[in-house]
């Protein structure tokens, strides 16, 4: 039984970090399920590649589960042989049974967060020439209409972020705006929440629509207050 | 039962069938079927365990003049113009990029007067800059614009108009032109085939 | 998926009521007119149909499919002949003559698939005409001069392959065969020709370019050459290899699995190796073609490459990597399995190497498939504080995925090189310093590609893809181009110490074959729908607006199953095609013994030749 | 035959791993979570669950002892800021929502600080009204997605009764013509305790949300504090001006449903067949 020894403590070594080691890495978060699924499959996967690659390391791995199976000369581990055959259709059984279950967890929202932009927006530069001064009349505006919930340090974290879902975006990740350019963000000011296509789910974002209230040479200055703010660079072509 | 539910177990028993086939037939080919279907089957429950998302078209916008009160508003008409029906965006575009094929125009509103961008889109052979920028005698630009106001691509008068006032908002200058030189429509200047033929005619009035 | 009501049941219903149809096509025309009519008193007097739609099923649905399974049997089609070819010149050159049956026993299919994809191409034509009469309208009034012109490369194309299937026996020596090759060659230009004009087509429909007055000619020439021409044509080049290659290969595992004979298992084996050689041999090249089309795409248009890439059809690529990883376990594992099993106790030898490049393929893997947004439950969100995971976030963006694609192909190479030198061992002098030459080299590309890859997060995205992911092809390519020949000259003068022994593979070798071919299938069909979908809700994009009521683009779990369906259907006609082309001479391939020939010298196992088949023995079970 | 068996098994096992991989972990994956996580007051929940109860529902005792019997559901609220006249500041932070229903009629109760009892406190509860989304700041239109209206059961101390409407957008406030909510609040210990109660069905699905046993339903909350400005004697929130939250979910709970054992059955039945069939053909496969 060594083989299949091995690859259920291999799953099982690989699931501990991935479940109690990997989550308490300083910075870190716990894994979601379907990731630690991915990475169990290929780990499994792997395993049995290299117990197939050859006759005989196949009839190593294999050989003991068929005796196991077919309960030939296996001595003692008869009795584990009929609690085996016992438990695999219960556990079919039972989930089966909890995937018919009415599941206790609301849908999964998986929200696009950086949806296309509609066509008159993907190709916009920014008109503000960029000097010092457009730039702090950038952070000024960002303080009095976005640092509420993008935070005053740029991180998504302001006063009135807390009952937002999905929260307000951290421009200090360098995952958000430093991967976008300037015109995708003077389109999401604009329009705001309301704005996005379904599958940015529109109507649960808080982003008011800013056309309403600032003119777009404000927005503009905005977003350059906002990169300086953030430490972060558009993503340009030059 | 949902819709995704209903999928899933038709996977599910495309995979069960090809683990019966497999389990019950000696036979070469059956049996490759019956794995496929197993591939398949698993590859469609992939498919089905990830969000479902479908793509709406959105709503399609009319160029309404009577929502035009301040230049702004046409501008903002001016740029859906500029990346959907005027095509501009094909080959221009705003700002610094690796695509462009053909002049960038930012900052352009604020180089050329209106009526220089006006007869620029309705007659791109007028006026022929030559190409000095490289060693040699200077080049002709091969001019490819195509007259916008004409067809295929057929613009009235009233949305270049607005495509002006676009492009020199985005050059941060103050945008010249008033709602009021729209020309009120006697006929829908918004429908696109009209329009096209009333090309030749936008022009007539824009002298 | 609400939108899609029913639609099983409407698939269901309209299996069992053909009847039906034909009333059901009475009742769409009535309700198609209906809008026509409120149409028409807005515009002109009788406006023309735009969309006609046949019930049940959908025309999109019908569309989708016929085109599918046009464009894997074009893809076949183009494939083969290319295969067919190679296969020809290396035995006119080598003089391996198992490799000239090889090439004809292909070139044999060549017939009934060509016409089964013309005719699947005309089904197309016709359902597009009927189905889509502003489009194709639209499409004409621009491409009439190529439409010309395909006609007669089809013309063309035909003769060619009549004389070269037809003149194969009579034109097999001296100069009557280098014409025969030359054909061999014109078939394949005309054939790369007849590709890259409907390509056109396709590709002006994604990525357009304004069309000023001038001739039709000027007209269709200024069209053809649209932005993403070309990174389709090279990309589909490469892909209908790899597909070439890879249903050669599971041709000749299910063969292999029913075989009776020895001979037909060494037969089958040989060429199962060869098919799974030259899908390798694509697949290599095919992520730089794909990131070249990908980069055409974010430059042409930056919201059809955020819908790609960011937008609705980001999950999609979750699909895309798992079907590649499986590609390139599979590929790896049928090499491996080829090693311990075709060369007798190399087994234990090999282990560790394959251990090794084993855990390097599932690391990059687990980075390759994880994605930048993940699917996650409400609660497993709130904990990540997003969809992003706060670690692991940084696995899903483009310099990660680049510098595990690199680093797979790397080891898919070391896979084939390790393939190529097992049995052999070396007697030139400098092979010591050459081996230690190449590992550093692997070594090094290895380390350099990581490098790029982490220092990709700390340049600015322009400076990244333009030079650190350019770099990278670069460094791979080079590899490959340096142990390549270093490889070929060891083994010139190496030594053979265990012959390889054809026909011993384990029947999975046969079924991870067949996966194989399935997955590139698969991947052609998911990236069908992803090019078809990234134009959203427009037939020409920006330009002819899709007003029909299939406008929207529909969820992956539905399109997976019309993917799901076209690659079966596929498969069911390429089995049907071999099976009509090998019917005659079943009983003549089994009689008849394999050729013996000379091996050429510098190629032995890249053309997987071993003079054991002069040989053959009875296989073992 | 050994070879033969060799052949079918490993290709078999695979398959089945895989498809049993995948029935495993794919319901783990949902269902393991909110069992790890019972939802305490302190963590910031989902989902409302709403048991069916037998026997008369506290439609208006927000006091009831058998409220403690249904799991409680914590979200934390934000200060409006998506419309123009926004506050930056609510008294507001956390909602503690739990609901109860009959079969027939459903009632739900809302738990928040507020330090102060005036007679213009305020509570309110939204929802989506039919398969359209609607945008959670009142049902604003949205620019790509068609919306729908929300319906919105409001309760104000002064008026001390459930208030049933319907918005579309701010400043599209209408009431109902058919009210049929009811509602009632109590003050104690700083903190308000209010609970509205609605049939299940009220027969008006265009304009009231029709709350199923069937799944999950959109639900957002808001509050309202009534105290004055010392300075300038106006209300500090009013309209606009309120503790929001996001669109979490709500669900009344199903009556026992047996249909889960039916398919269990089965599928226990299939894996003893497999089961079995595989180890006769491993049996044979070791005879011959």
């Amino acid at each position: 039984m060594g083989p299949i020894i091995k690859l259920i403590l291999l799953n099982v070594v690989t699931y501990l970090i991935l479940k109690f080691v990997l989550p308490n890495v300083p910075g870190s978060a716990p894994l979601p399920a379907s990731l630690i699924f991915l990475y169990l499959l290929l780990t499994t996967s792997g395993f049995l590649i290299l117990a197939t690659v050859s006759a005989e390391s196949k009839e190593e791995f294999w050989g003991p589960i068929q005796r196991f199976l077919v309960g030939d000369g296996i001595g003692g581990l008869q009795a584990l042989r009929w609690v085996v055959l016992i438990l695999f259709p219960l556990l079919v059984g039972w989930q089966t049974y909890n995937s018919t279950a009415v599941s206790d967890a609301p849908p999964g929202e998986n929200r696009t967060i950086h949806p296309a932009p509609p066509g008159e927006y993907a190709g916009l530069s920014n008109p503000v020439p960029k000097t010092p001064e457009t730039i702090q009349q950038g952070k000024g505006f960002y303080a009095a209409f976005c640092s509420p919930c993008h935070g005053g340090n740029f991180d998504g974290k302001g006063s009135a972020a807390r009952g937002f879902n999905p929260p307000p975006a951290n421009f200090a990740d360098p995952t958000t705006i430093a991967m976008l350019q300037e015109s995708y963000l003077f389109w999401r000011i604009k329009k705001g929440g309301v704005g996005l296509p379904i599958e940015g789910m529109p109507w649960k974002s808080a982003m008011p629509r800013w056309e309403l209230e600032l003119p777009d040479e404000w927005i503009w200055k905005i977003i350059m207050g906002e990169y300086d703010g953030a430490h972060q660079s558009p993503r340009t072509w030059e | 039962m949902s819709e995704v539910a209903r999928l899933q177990l038709i996977c599910l028993s495309v995979v069960g069938s090809g683990i019966l086939i497999l389990l019950f037939i000696k036979s070469v080919f059956p049996r490759v079927i019956g794995f496929v279907a197993i591939v398949l089957g698993l590859f469609m429950l992939t498919a089905l365990a990830v969000p479902q998302m479908a793509s709406l078209p959105p709503v399609e916008e009319k160029f309404d003049i009577a929502t035009v009160k301040t230049p702004t508003d046409l501008a903002a008409i001016g740029q859906k113009i500029f990346f959907s029906k005027g095509q501009c965006a094909l080959c221009h575009t705003i700002g610094p990029s690796e695509s462009a094929r053909c002049p960038d125009l930012k900052g352009i509103g604020a180089k050329l007067s209106r009526e220089f961008l006006y007869e620029s889109m309705t007659q791109p052979q007028a006026y022929i800059y030559k190409d000095y920028r490289h060693e040699g005698l200077p080049k002709m630009y091969p001019a490819e614009m195509p007259a916008i106001n004409k067809n295929p691509i057929g613009l009235s008068r009233n949305e270049i108009l607005s495509v002006i006032a676009f492009l020199q908002q985005m050059s941060g200058e103050p945008i010249s032109i008033n709602p009021s030189e729209l020309d009120v429509p006697g006929q829908a200047p918004a429908a696109p085939v009209k329009a096209a033929q009333s090309g030749p005619m936008a022009v007539a009035q824009a002298h | 998926m609400g939108y899609q009501g029913g639609w099983i049941q409407r698939l269901l219903r309209s299996g069992s009521g053909h009847g039906g149809t034909l009333l059901g096509f009475a009742i769409a025309a009535g309700l198609l007119s209906l809008p026509a009519l409120v149409f028409g008193a807005d515009v002109a007097p009788a406006a023309p149909t735009e969309y006609r739609d046949i019930p049940y099923v959908g025309s999109r649905n019908v569309i989708w499919v016929v085109a599918q399974l046009h464009l894997l049997l074009a893809g076949f089609v183009l494939g083969v002949p290319m295969f067919a070819w190679v296969c020809e010149v290396v035995a006119w050159r080598g003089g391996e003559k198992r490799y000239d049956k090889l090439a004809k026993e292909f070139t044999k299919l060549l017939t009934s698939a060509y016409s089964t994809t013309a005719l699947f191409g005309g089904i197309l034509l016709f359902l597009l005409i009927a189905f889509y009469p502003k489009l194709m309208n639209y499409l004409t009034d621009i491409f009439f001069p190529s439409f010309i012109v395909y006609c007669i490369l089809f013309l063309v194309e035909t003769a060619t392959l009549y004389l070269y299937w037809y003149g194969w026996d009579a034109m097999q020596y001296g100069g009557k065969k280098t014409f025969h090759i030359f054909l061999g060659l014109m078939l394949n230009v005309f054939a790369f020709f007849i590709m890259i004009i409907p390509n056109s087509w396709a590709t002006f429909q994604s990525s357009p370019v304004v069309i000023a007055e001038g001739t039709d000619m000027a007209r269709a020439w200024a069209a053809t050459w649209n932005p993403t021409w070309w990174p389709v044509n090279i990309h589909r080049i490469i892909a209908n290899v790899v597909l070439g290659g890879y249903i050669c290969g599971a041709y000749a595992g299910i063969r292999y699995l029913s075989a009776k004979t020895p001979e037909e298992r060494d037969h089958y084996d040989w060429m199962g190796y060869v098919g799974n050689f030259i899908g390798v041999f694509g697949l290599l090249a095919l992520p730089f073609a794909g990131y070249w089309l990908m980069r055409e795409i974010y430059q042409y248009n930056q919201q059809m490459g955020i819908t790609l890439m960011g937008g609705f059809l980001s999950w999609l690529f979750i699909l895309q990597a798992m079907l590649i990883g499986v590609l390139f376990l599979g590929s790896n594992y049928y090499f491996w399995l080829g090693i311990t099993y075709r060369i007798p106790g190399s087994a234990l030898k090999y282990r560790k190497p394959m251990l090794a490049m084993l855990v390097v393929l599932l690391l990059c893997l687990a980075v390759w498939m994880t994605p930048h947004s993940l699917v996650a439950s409400l609660e497993e969100a709130a904990k990540m504080g997003g969809s992003h995971h706060p670690l692991l976030g940084v696995l899903g963006v483009m310099s990660a995925k680049m510098t595990v694609s690199n680093l797979m192909i790397l080891v898919t190479f070391m896979s084939f090189i390790m393939y190529w030198r097992a049995g052999k061992q070396d007697t030139a002098g400098w092979a010591k310093i050459a081996k230690a030459i190449m590992g550093a080299i692997l070594v090094l590309a290895g380390v350099a590609v990581i490098i790029l890859g982490v220092w990709g997060y700390f340049v600015p995205a322009i400076i990244r893809i333009n030079y650190f992911s350019t770099s990278q092809v670069l460094i791979v390519i080079g590899v490959m181009l340096t142990i390549t020949p270093l490889t070929a000259l060891l083994m010139k003068s190496a030594k053979t110490t265990t012959e390889m022994a054809w026909g011993k593979m384990p029947p999975r070798a046969g079924y991870s074959l067949v996966l194989n071919a399935i997955m590139v299938i698969l991947l052609m069909t998911l990236m069908g729908y992803a090019r078809s979908s990234s134009r959203v809700h427009w037939h020409v994009y920006g330009v002819v607006r899709d007003t029909s009521q299939y406008a929207f683009s529909p969820a992956l779990g539905y399109a997976s199953g019309i993917m799901a369906l076209c690659t079966f259907f596929f498969c069911m006609i390429v089995a049907f095609i071999f099976w009509v082309a090998t019917m005659g001479d079943k009983a003549k391939a089994v009689s008849a013994s394999p050729s013996k020939g000379e091996l050429p010298h510098g190629m032995p196992a890249m053309a997987g030749a071993s003079s054991a088949l002069d040989a053959p023995k009875a296989p073992k079970f | 035959m050994i070879r033969g068996l060799s052949r079918i098994v490993p290709n078999v096992v695979g398959g089945v791993c895989l498809a049993i991989g995948f029935l495993i972990v794919q319901p783990a994956a949902a269902e393991e979570k909110p069992k790890a996580e019972a939802p305490a007051e302190t963590q910031a929940s989902s989902a409302v669950s709403a048991p069916l109860v037998k026997g008369a529902l506290p439609a208006d005792d927000p006091t009831a002892a058998i409220w403690s019997s249904a799991p409680p559901a914590t979200f934390p609220m934000s200060p409006q800021v998506h419309w123009p006249t926004r506050n930056l500041e609510a008294t507001v932070k956390d909602m503690i929502v739990r609901g109860l229903h009959d079969g027939t009629n459903v009632a739900i109760l809302l738990e928040y600080a507020d330090p102060t009892e005036d007679p213009d406190d305020a509570a309110a509860v939204q929802f989506m009204v039919g398969d359209k989304k609607a945008h959670f700041a009142h049902g604003q239109p949205m620019a790509q997605v068609e919306g729908g209206p929300v319906n919105i059961w409001y309760w104000k101390n002064k008026d001390g009764k459930g208030v049933d409407m319907n918005a579309k957008g701010f400043g599209t406030l209408k009431i109902q013509d058919h009210q049929d909510v009811k509602a009632k609040g109590a003050y104690a210990n700083g903190r308000w305790k209010v609970v509205f109660s609605r049939p299940l069905d009220t027969g008006h699905p265009e304009e009231d949300t029709l709350i199923t046993t069937a799944g999950f339903i959109n639900i957002g909350f808001a509050a309202w504090d009534g105290k004055k400005d010392p300075s300038s004697g106006e209300l500090k929130e009013k309209g606009s001006q309120k503790a929001v939250s996001s669109w979490w979910y709500f669900r009344a709970e199903a009556p026992p449903n047996y249909t889960g054992y039916y398919y269990a059955a089965i599928a226990v039945g299939l894996a003893l067949g497999f089961q079995f069939v595989l180890i006769r053909k491993l049996k044979k496969g070791q005879s011959a």
